[in-house]
């Protein structure tokens, strides 16, 4: 048992801190994809065999827990994390390695379209469907809350038969003319996309999985992509205690700052308890990615589960202990709040999690 | 002892019923909830409920009220809730008329009262300000004595609805020395004097319902002061209680309940009710909280049918009636599965549309309910009030 | 809509409240027993056909409130307001004649024998066989956790065939010969006991519904009954909370009373909110009663269901207000948070009546 | 980073596996486990340990302490809780030990030590006086010098196991002026003095594990004051941070949910576990919260290990760990339908046996353990020195 990071670690983390304390919030999306790639963290959780530099959940999470704590959108957790390792993850083809390359480069952008009713789409609901023809595939159906819509390409997940293995992943170009778009604006300030595909035809080489073994591949990179998502939630927990103790101290009332009460001061107890709560949960995960834990998906719902609980809890308390303040936008509580609501949201929130972690927990027990 | 309705309310509660069935029409409601007409549409609903006599039905029956009974009350509230029908702003017909018909000269009561009535002003409230939240006394907009008129100076804050306001009604302090609460005056103020600018405060649902409303030397008649100079205080705390007992909001939260039974059932949440035990588990001690809070909300009403005044029970129904309304405003948003996080819906309708219909109010209820544990008096404080006046400490 | 007790039952509240009051904790039970004769309560809650007074619900909370205020146990519920109402429900014969006279006159007492393998039984999973012979009834199978082992006779539910409308309840000598008999000690200090039923026989007018409807009779006097154990559940919960708030104004630490702190006024607070929510829905339960609400049997289980988790919420609160006295037996902290559990286990507890609440509510909506 | 044993843990780890199996017997437990022979029992036990080189193992080594990893002292009281078996009573080898090894003079160690690292001699601990719970500044009990004794006068209470112990630890005020912190001492006194009289306190589980210690001119020889007069409050203070992290208890609360699991699978509970969801998801949010909580206490003892002293973290976790036990404790009293109210069972076997074994433990542990979050410092006291140290508030 050892939690301490590396040399390299360390190193990386001081630089990933000053770089988003430092990045404006409005800063220019590309620009800020430029330097990321320029800085190699686009290229970082690969394997050298593709050109990566071979990184762990660990740096990833760094990544992800100071935008959260900064308040940054990027695509970096969709289109590297959960499309870029599911390409790596898939058998080499001129389309993966064409695909990965200019992923890493930070060329394009790649996103991964799963859910079709809500966020509380579980894989074996799927019902988006491929069909082999003579020249390649035919995909017909709906995909809802798709990624980025800046994406160049989209993998789409879609049944082939009938079985458990029979999911694949199909690369579509973002400009294929047959597809039908919905633009959505979300309260978090980010886009994403809903999709429509009426027979679409795709050739044979978009199929990323020709031997079976997707839906593996996909639920490894859906664990590692939500621990992420969880750090980029602790990041902005963190933020919202700090600002929080900050305010409370400062600001007066009846005379006395407001963070005297004992009352007030009980509950920010309350929200640093959640926080330190959740971040041990992450490290839980992290080291089950790492020793290769067959009880992941178990560890990671719990984690999905607590994070939202505890996330929303710390910031509807944050916006309580700021008044006025907290639910005006002269303060960024806000989006924070807003973003912390989305994240619980994706990949199915809190009650979903909790529902599936019994499921895998309790239900071979009974 | 019995709970049940007398014929003359039964006849009543139909009445209520028929009207919001015929007036209150689904076009006049879309206007409502629309910013860009929100508040021709309030106006005109007002002037409905005035032509039928109860837009003002809490006021003394001389001033145009209603001599309603507590259940009567309890009966029309929750029959616009039932129907999603709002009650009227509060800002004139509920809070700034009983100060006029309390403490206010006949000349006030004449000029005032009627138009507030038929909603020909539009109100707002000059209470907070930049660093006095929740704690009145320690308020800093100045009004300084200057022949007939006060000169006032300062800023007032959170003021909703200030962008439509005909007039404020404002605490302003006249005096420099002695008790913080002996030395604030209440005024009425003409939103169209000079020196007055309005600037919006946009809130987490990303509206803009609040204000910051500042003051710069503004001349303000001394006719436009209601009762006596430094007293303001107490024709304001007098009303602050009324505020509280309007806030427990049982008729709203069971029209959310409808709302989330409705979602749950949807192909697209994956909470089906029928299915998951452990969502209408969640649901259910909310529900059960409501059942409970709306007996509370009753023997409170009843209480005061018998002639007695309330007391710190405004202060638990608020803090009660506020917690349940954000569960449910939560687990509202929970059942969309991630579609009520929506802010624009874009063109073409691939999306389940039964979620996106509703995701506008379900997520800016939300968002801004989180304020009612905050205004009105923030929850900390009604506990505190509980402490002291309920259990002595 | 009137919430305000009648000049005889503002009279009966004054005379009940300062007869509990006064009553030592040690109080010998036959005494007490003669004393409720004497005072008529026992006669109170029964129609005047039967010799009673034909009071309500109302009358007999009262009653099990002030016993919950002042933590005294009296086989009132169990062997009056359950057993004793029963028997008034079915229809004339000569053993309910004979046996009413005498409950309500103190002579006897009397009790309902229901569940079979814990509190968390319901009327649909009975298993008590009664079958009909010759001669009259064979009784066979087992009940436990029945209340008062004083009682003389025992109403013992049992199936006499397989639907919905077979169950039945038979009166049972206590002093039976063939009567195999388990008597447990409880922690709120009264005894129950188990019983077991080999082929016991029974004379055919032992039978009290012969023409069936006991099930319907039974929901109505448990429905009466659950709502009178709750009330005493509020009498405990508000001697909790006056106690409480007296201790910790009179309690010193680090030099201030512990009363003064905010963090501790807030959850006090909490506590008085608690106390009041009860306090409604016990009114909202006894106007359902009053009322003929048809919605009475989900009331009643919302009622229990509330009640076991805010009086649980609050009695544990109280102990830790208390600090070292609420965890020694110094004070009657422990006392009251004992009957209050087991007033929670008592019909099936708060997780049982929320399970009842959303079958009746949403299982006909989903 | 990783979470995985290394194969010297591994081999650590079976090894005290194996000396469980083979030590604490069923016999052994049921004898701790039944009031009339806990003392002997507990001695035996403690015994035991001690032979094999266990008991003291948290001291320097070179009082016969073992040379442990954090990770290898987790894995140990993991085991133990694992196997049921109890730790060492802490009072001695936990509380009163490293106070004389680090503050005691030569000859109180040489006299102590080896007598408590085996067991031979039972302590109490004499902090806690009426009037002054979780306040030790609040002291009462004096000891006034009389040549070379003190005469110490006073109670103490809620003294655990008074009724057993040889010795008593004992704070008391030595000076009357001055801060209270800076006139207290630290005493050893023999429970046989004259004047010591102990009465119990029956607590609410209806046990006697407290009492109340009466001390009435209780002649102690200065030679048993651990180091200097009236610094004893700074020697308590070091040893109150380490009773703290010792509190945690995640391995007794993984033995309450494989109780609650069983329970839940027996047929008279009505809470099946596969068949209720609402239920499943109550145990479920205790289990995440549990697996949380474990890997903070394992990262406070990484921290440790890396020769950082533990700060606020040991309030953190007997926070939220003794809250976590507590939830535990209701759950698994809930699932036996009542059954667990039972205190005695009486003489035929009618009830379902299943429940009634283990009635005594389910209830004394959820009533008792209630204390959890009262003694070693209040939750409150708990919540306040994180709100100074780990918030700056």
């Amino acid at each position: 048992m050892d939690f301490t990071l590396n040399q390299d670690q360390e190193m990386l983390k001081t630089s990933v801190d000053r770089y988003f304390a430092d990045c404006p919030e409005d800063k220019n999306p590309a620009e800020m994809w430029a330097e990321f790639a320029e800085l190699g963290w686009l290229a970082m959780p690969f394997s050298e065999d593709v050109g990566g530099y071979g990184s762990s959940i660990i740096e990833s999470c760094m990544l992800t827990e100071a935008m959260g704590r900064n308040n940054i959108n990027s695509p970096f957790l969709s289109s590297t994390l959960l499309a870029g390792k599911l390409l790596e993850s898939a058998p080499a083809s001129d389309i993966r390695e064409s695909l990965l390359s200019a992923l890493l480069a930070g060329e394009q952008q790649c996103s991964v379209a799963l859910f079709e009713n809500s966020y509380a789409d579980t894989l074996e609901n799927l019902n988006c469907k491929a069909e082999k023809t003579s020249e390649g595939w035919t995909l017909s159906g709906r995909k809802v809350l798709v990624d980025n819509p800046a994406a160049n390409s989209i993998i789409v997940i879609a049944q082939t038969g009938t079985n458990a293995d029979s999911l694949n992943a199909f690369v579509v170009s973002a400009d294929h003319t047959d597809l039908q778009k919905q633009i959505l604006a979300l309260m978090d300030e980010t886009q994403v996309q809903n999709l429509a595909f009426n027979e679409v035809k795709l050739p044979a080489s978009a199929c990323l999985f020709p031997e079976g073994g997707a839906a593996n591949a996909l639920q490894m990179v859906m664990n590692e992509s939500i621990i992420a998502l969880a750090a980029e939630a602790q990041g902005a927990m963190d933020a919202l205690l700090k600002t929080t103790v900050e305010y409370t101290r400062g600001r007066k009332q009846f005379g006395v700052a407001i963070g005297s009460f004992q009352a007030l001061q009980h509950r920010m107890v309350d929200m640093f308890t959640h926080a330190e709560m959740t971040r041990a949960m992450i490290l839980r995960a992290q080291c089950a990615v790492l020793d290769k834990d067959a009880n992941l998906p178990m560890i990671v719902a719990a984690l999905k589960a607590l994070v939202g609980k505890k996330s929303r809890q710390l910031a509807e308390e944050a916006v309580q202990l700021h008044g006025g303040m907290g639910v005006s936008e002269e303060m960024p509580i806000g989006r924070y709040l807003r973003r912390i609501m989305m994240i619980d949201a994706s990949f199915g929130n809190a009650d979903i999690q909790r529902r599936r972690y019994c499921q895998l927990r309790y239900d071979s027990v009974a | 002892m019995h709970a049940k309705f007398s014929p003359e309310e039964l006849a009543f509660q139909a009445e209520v019923r028929n009207f919001l069935s015929t007036h209150f029409t689904p076009e006049l409601a879309a206007r409502i909830h629309e910013p860009s007409t929100f508040k021709e549409a309030t106006i005109e609903w007002q002037k409905l409920l005035d032509n039928q006599g109860w837009a003002a039905n809490g006021w003394p029956v001389e001033h145009g009220g209603c001599p309603w009974t507590a259940t009567q009350k309890y009966i029309y509230s929750s029959e616009l809730a039932a129907a999603g029908a709002p009650d009227v702003m509060p800002m004139g017909i509920k809070m700034v008329a009983p100060v006029l018909y309390s403490y206010g000269s006949d000349e006030q009561k004449a000029r005032f009262l009627p138009i507030t009535k038929r909603s020909d002003i539009w109100w707002c409230q000059g209470y907070s300000e930049p660093g006095a939240g929740s704690d009145l006394a320690a308020l800093k907009t100045r009004a300084v004595l200057d022949g007939d008129h006060y000169v006032v100076s300062g800023s007032k804050i959170w003021t909703t609805y200030a962008q439509y306001a005909d007039w404020m009604f404002c605490l302003v302090k006249t005096a420099t020395e002695g008790r913080a609460q002996q030395s604030i005056s209440f005024l009425l103020i003409d939103m169209k004097s000079a020196g007055i600018s309005v600037s919006p405060i946009i809130s987490i649902d990303g509206d803009h319902h609040l204000n910051e409303v500042h003051l710069d030397n503004v001349r303000v008649p001394v006719e436009n002061r209601i009762g006596d100079e430094n007293k303001g205080w107490e024709y304001a705390k007098a009303l602050l209680n009324y505020e509280r007992t309007a806030l427990s909001g049982v008729a709203y939260c069971k029209r959310m309940v409808r709302d989330i039974e409705q979602l749950m059932q949807g192909s697209h949440s994956g909470f089906g009710l029928s299915s998951s035990d452990d969502i209408k588990a969640r649901l259910a001690d909310i529900e059960i909280d409501l059942m409970a809070l709306e007996y509370l909300e009753l023997s409170v009403l009843n209480k005061l049918d018998k002639g007695k005044a309330p007391g710190m029970e405004s202060s638990l129904l608020k803090l009660v009636g506020t917690e349940l309304q954000q569960a449910l405003q939560k687990l509202r948003w929970d059942v969309t599965g991630g579609f009520a996080g929506v802010t624009e819906p874009g063109t073409t309708g691939i999306a389940p549309s039964e979620y996106l219909t509703q995701s506008h109010q379900i997520r800016r209820e939300y968002m801004f309910g989180r304020a009612a544990t905050i205004y009105g008096g923030s929850n900390e404080v009604q506990k505190n009030i509980i402490a002291k006046v309920g259990l002595g400490l």
